[in-house]
């Protein structure tokens, strides 16, 4: 069993899938236990293999026993697990979160279908963090994608179809452009796999096929991750989305487009190319900066809480990129480090708008008067996730500034550090005004049925995350275990 | 003497932070939340007395807390330089916790769980910043006391409370923001941040960094309320009246004070300090606002805002004495942070009585008040007296100490103006005094009687304790001054 | 001169085929205000794609990626035409996806135009 | 591999995709589009790809199009572009 980990974690969620499908065509209710069971078995799967990680290294397996380069091989590394792990809690979460978020959300024929793209979703990000495949990852990418899709329209009304077929457009040509740059790595090489290509591909830096795809890649990635300009599916999609996936989207989705960047951007082109051939990391980091203000000042523009939530989530994605584009170790943990803060944080702030709009419908700002006393246990969550966001101490929040700060300083690079500062001013600007409704205004009167905190399966979530933004700050040693070694491999020496 | 590993810091921290989570939990009880605080804040002070003796023997007391960050630890280190304010701060916490109460029930108080929580969580962050071991450590309270001190800005709720706050925030945390600068460049430059005596940044930048990095700093401070980031001080005295006592005349500016000095004395080190020409600067400005916020405080009519433009004068005051860079000067501003937070918390809690009692805030209309309240009064009095530096209230010695340090420093500008302010200080506290107890008292106070029990209590023994500091200022303050300045100087 | 040029881009002509067509595929997803255009589009540049794909793998002079006993014939290489095999029914599924949403706004808003879905969008909040 | 009929296949290529993002009647247009992929299909075949040659000419001609006339039975026929 332990030898197949690899890819058990990757076909736990495929069966189950089709699992949760019988089983809810047999009784609508077992819907959600089958989904929940088997993603806890694959958090399961996925600690052993960090185990295995930590142990040996590198794990490698060849799929159907061919060999690599021409078989499909998965490698699981620290940066892999890293991420595999942060994905699987969040998709966790986000499933128990489920179980009651989307009965409002989503009419109750469609549950069983929810579940399993749900699974669906899951199996595709899991397979992008395992797959040691070029191709293989851009299958997985459209699969999770394409679960994403449906999953955005999922919900009542059509703001939502909306959102979701403009997001299947954008994340469509990004993908086609991802399919583009791999064919002309192909033409190049004659290989897919990604170790095999980093190793054959130094002495073509300077052909301009390599570039071509380099900038093929760095486009279609980009709309995936909504960097800045090419951000605009998702806003959209994000408020318009029922909130367990606004939630998923936030964290899961939007991680896996950051971990195939900086897969491809390291792993495949290495550091060499990226800095001394293709000086894009530079460009990258530029956009970044204005992606961090721009994404905070349409922010502080919002009145829709999801909709300022998901702008933000632009700003924070360019953190991430920011942090990846400096090309110095601090500055690389600071954004890795982000990945996790960021999934932790916007994840716990989704589930709470949409424990709001669970209770009371509001989904404005101005609406939120008084919150603090009805939904003691929602604000209390509200707070830490604000207050991480903002970057106060001694949440994680604070954590990763820390290091994108210390490593724009090492990079000497005095815009960025004066970006990163001033984002959490402008950051506190917009969940400050966000908190002052919730706490510190009284509300209307009485409002129907918007008394009393959201039941226990959506209030453990939220509280979980909020605990783990206080906690992962203060024992921020955990997590830079993992991440030093990534950030020191992935510089390869820099 | 070897530093004595001890966790009795950390759990002075705890207590408050503990205090607070059981507030909230219990919040609609109201008699058993005030009961954990006024435990608490027992508590508090307890322990930082335990710790006294120590470091009167001249031992100092660690306790590593965690190892957040590489080269950013969270650790606390009492000695006696620290141990002034966490004194100070946690003794009046148990004097402001009793005014708390009966300002509170008069005062129909609402959201009472939130109040007395954030209150302790800013004492508690207070705290941990005078026992801060280094400025990682420092920091992060000092951001968390600008964050907890905000619902207590905004307590009342209305629009004019909220307007504050904003103001107050966007003061505090880009002050916060500057901070954070500071202390990843001290970090960069220095590869470390724990408090040193004689400072770590010497022979790590250039003259001019340092200059940048000072300034810096020196914005990071805001909570000192220097002019002319001095406004949200003012604006925030719309919070209730115990609020504005311990924290915006003690806990918080004094934060703000405090870490200027640590920051002056223990990472850049005196001799870089005077070396960049640091001190002038910061004796401009300490100048500038003890002389300007005089004449602000001249002319106003409110009470307590009279009264924070005193506490701004009277901030400068440390800083002054810190610029000066000789011992006299720094034990002088040592002291005045005791000396001054005993005097002017004082001075707010006969603001708060007035209020309680007969709902007046402005100046112009409390003729002959003194008549009414006697005791307050009387308590006001002598606070005013000491804030003016008279003797025998416990003002005078710290202001003796800051003239003694200016003419060591041979400079005599600063003494001129310690004297002139001292003036001002007289003209804008006699008038009040004067319309208290001279003019008859106006028809609408007849009937109106001393201010209750529960508030009246600690206003006197503060008056007292100034008072009883001023005859015997030996002990415990005087020495721990002098005892850090020793430290600093390097002597035994 | 021109007779020598004619010759290099013939060999290469299918490379810009491809390009031309996903322009226009690209062109379509992006200017097209009616929503199932815009699928046709999406279909066209994938496809695009993928005749760039075969285009790679074709050799001159190949023959197709059949083995027969005994012969030693230059075959094309196989790879990408496995890769596409994959990307047509990623495509499909895509396609799929995205007249169910059609289908699905068509039935909520009455109109398959973006242009009006943005005007009902804009008036009702 | 003859280059004149490779080089007139995809002439029609590009006037069937233009064709197809430009006819207003939805029906016809997925139609051209099945014709597109016809050709398509048989460039491939002719590209020593009969595999994907075949694949494409059920798939992309076939069920594609059986969906898109599907959909556009339960929508509309009219484009205005």
């Amino acid at each position: 069993m332990m030898e197949h980990l690899p890819v058990l974690v990757v076909i736990i969620p495929l069966i189950g899938a089709y699992t949760s499908l019988v089983g809810g065509w047999v009784d609508r209710r077992y819907a959600f236990p089958i989904a929940f069971i088997n993603i806890l078995t694959q958090f399961t799967a996925a600690l052993l293999l960090t185990v295995r990680v930590m142990q040996e290294g590198v794990v490698r397996y060849n799929l159907g026993d061919w060999l690599p380069p021409w078989g499909i091989e998965y490698v699981v590394d620290r940066l892999n697990i890293y991420v595999l792990l942060i994905l699987l809690f969040l998709s966790l979460l986000c499933c128990a979160y489920s179980k009651r978020s989307i009965g409002m959300e989503i009419e109750e024929r469609k549950h069983t279908g929810f579940y399993t793209i749900f699974l669906l979703l899951v199996a595709g990000v899991t397979g992008i963090t395992v797959t040691g495949d070029i191709f293989n990852l851009y299958v997985f990418l459209e699969i999770s994608s394409l679960a994403a899709y449906t999953l955005v329209s999922s919900g009542r009304g059509g703001k939502g179809l909306v959102a979701g077929f403009n997001y299947l457009v954008m994340g469509s040509v990004s993908a086609c452009f991802i399919l583009l740059g791999i064919g002309h790595l192909y033409m190049l090489t004659g290989t897919l796999n990604m170790a095999d290509l980093a190793r054959v591909l130094p002495p073509l830096y300077t052909s301009t096929t390599l570039h071509t795809a380099f900038v093929f890649f760095i486009v279609g990635l980009s709309i995936k991750t909504a960097l800045f300009p090419l951000h605009l599916w998702l806003p959209d999609a994000y408020t318009h989305a029922p909130s367990t996936v606004s939630a998923l989207l936030s964290t899961v989705v939007s991680k896996m487009g950051v971990y195939a960047t900086i897969r491809i951007l390291f792993s495949v082109f290495t550091v060499e190319f990226v800095v001394g051939y293709f000086p894009v990391m530079e460009f990258l980091s530029w956009l970044a900066a204005i992606a961090i203000i721009a994404g905070s000042l349409l922010a502080i523009a919002q009145r829709d809480l999801k909709r300022m939530l998901a702008y933000s989530s632009v700003g924070q994605m360019g953190y991430i990129l920011l942090g990846v584009g400096m090309v110095n170790q601090l500055a690389m943990t600071g954004g890795i480090l982000h990945m996790l803060n960021h999934a932790v944080m916007k994840g716990c702030l989704f589930m709470v708008a949409g424990a709001f709009i669970f209770r009371t419908g509001f989904r404005r700002i101005d609406d939120l008067k008084g919150m603090g006393k009805r939904m003691p246990w929602t604000s209390a969550a509200l707070v830490i996730g604000a207050l991480s966001m903002i970057g106060i101490p001694p949440t994680v929040g604070f954590m990763s500034k820390w290091y994108l700060a210390l490593g724009a300083i090492e990079a000497g690079q005095w815009v960025f550090l004066a970006v990163i500062l001033a984002s959490s001013l402008l950051s506190a600007v917009y969940f400050w005004r966000l908190l002052e409704y919730v706490y510190f205004r009284e509300g209307e009167g009485g409002v129907e049925g918007g008394t009393g905190d959201v039941p226990l399966p959506m209030l453990i979530p939220m509280l979980v995350l909020a605990a783990a933004c206080l906690l992962f700050g203060i024992f921020v040693s955990i997590p830079l275990s993992l991440i030093d070694p990534v950030a020191e491999s992935l510089l390869g020496g820099v | 003497m070897e530093p004595l590993e001890s966790p009795v810091p950390f759990i002075a921290i705890l207590v408050p932070f503990c205090a607070a989570a059981l507030i909230l939990l219990s919040y609609r009880r109201r008699r058993l939340i005030e009961a954990y605080s006024l435990l608490a804040s027992i508590l508090t002070f307890a322990l930082v007395l335990i710790l006294l003796p120590r470091v009167m023997e001249g031992s100092e007391v660690t306790w590593s807390v965690l190892k957040l960050l590489p080269g950013a630890n969270l650790g606390l280190h009492v000695d006696a330089f620290g141990l002034i304010f966490a004194l100070t701060s946690s003794s009046l916490w148990i004097v402001s916790s009793l005014y708390s109460i009966g300002y509170m029930n008069a005062h129909d108080g609402h959201n009472l769980a939130r109040f007395y929580a954030a209150f302790a969580i800013a004492i508690a962050s207070a705290l941990a910043v005078a026992m801060a071991a280094n400025l990682f450590t420092l920091f992060i309270f000092y951001e968390i006391l600008t964050i907890s001190t905000y619902p207590l800005v905004v307590h009342e709720g209305t629009e004019e409370a909220m307007r504050a706050g904003r103001k107050y925030l966007a003061y505090l945390l880009t002050a916060g923001v500057f901070l954070l600068l500071s202390l990843l460049f001290t970090q960069h430059l220095a590869g470390g941040n724990e408090f040193t005596s004689g400072g770590i940044l010497a022979g790590h930048a250039t003259d001019f960094i340092v200059r940048i990095l000072f300034l810096t700093f020196l914005i990071g401070f805001a909570k000192a309320a220097w002019m002319p980031l001095h406004s949200w001080l003012p604006t925030a005295m719309v919070a209730p009246t115990p609020v504005s006592a311990l924290l915006h005349a003690v806990a918080v500016v004094k934060a703000g004070a405090f870490g200027m000095m640590r920051v002056i004395c223990y990472i850049f080190g005196l001799e870089l300090a005077s070396a960049a020409g640091l001190n002038m600067a910061l004796i401009l400005i300490a100048s500038v606002t003890i002389l300007v916020s005089s004449f602000f405080a001249l002319a106003q009519d409110n009470l307590k805002r009279r009264l924070a433009y005193s506490t701004i004068g009277q901030l400068s005051y440390i800083l002054l004495g810190v610029a000066l860079l000789t011992p006299q000067g720094i034990a002088g501003a040592l002291l005045h942070i005791p000396f001054h937070a005993y005097m002017k918390i004082t001075l707010f809690f006969t603001a708060g009585c007035i209020l309680v009692s007969t709902g007046l805030e402005n100046i112009s209309e409390m003729k002959g008040i003194g008549r009414r309240m006697p005791l307050t009064m009387g308590a006001f009095t002598l606070g005013a007296i000491g804030v003016c530096g008279f003797p025998p209230l416990c003002g005078f010695f710290s202001k003796l100490l800051l003239a003694e340090g200016s003419v060591e420093a041979g400079a005599i500008p600063v003494l001129l103006v310690l004297l002139s302010s001292s003036v001002l200080n007289a003209a804008y506290f006699f008038p009040i005094i004067r319309t208290a107890f001279l003019d008859d008292p106006a028809e609408e106070l007849r009937g109106r009687k001393e201010a209750p029990v529960l508030v009246l209590i600690p206003s006197l023994a503060t008056a007292l304790l100034s008072l009883l500091m001023g005859l015997y200022p030996a002990f415990p303050f005087l020495e721990l001054a002098t005892m850090a300045v020793r430290a600093l100087a390097g002597g035994p | 001169m021109i007779e020598d040029l004619f010759p290099l881009l013939l060999t290469r002509y299918n490379y810009y085929m491809a390009v031309i067509i996903m322009m226009i595929g690209l062109y379509a997803m992006i200017a097209k205000s009616n929503l199932v255009k815009k699928i046709i589009g999406l279909n066209i540049f994938q496809t695009a794609i993928f005749l760039f794909y075969i285009s790679i793998a074709d050799v001159r002079g190949g023959t197709a990626p059949i083995l027969i006993e005994g012969s030693n014939a230059l075959y094309v290489n196989p790879v990408p035409h496995v890769l596409i095999l994959t990307a047509i029914v990623v495509s499909v599924s895509t396609t799929a996806v995205a007249l169910s949403l059609v289908i699905r706004i068509h039935r909520e808003y009455r109109t398959v135009e973006e242009e009006d879905l943005m005007r009902m969008e804009g008036g009702s909040g | 591999m003859i280059w004149e009929f490779n080089f007139a296949m995809f002439i029609f290529l590009v006037i069937c995709a233009i064709a197809a993002i430009t006819v207003k009647n939805l029906l016809s247009a997925v139609v051209i589009l099945s014709a597109y992929s016809l050709i398509m299909a048989v460039l491939w075949a002719e590209m020593n790809a009969v595999d994907v040659g075949f694949t494409e000419a059920a798939v992309g001609a076939g069920i594609t199009t059986v969906l898109f006339i599907a959909a556009i039975s339960r929508t509309t026929r009219r484009s205005r572009d």
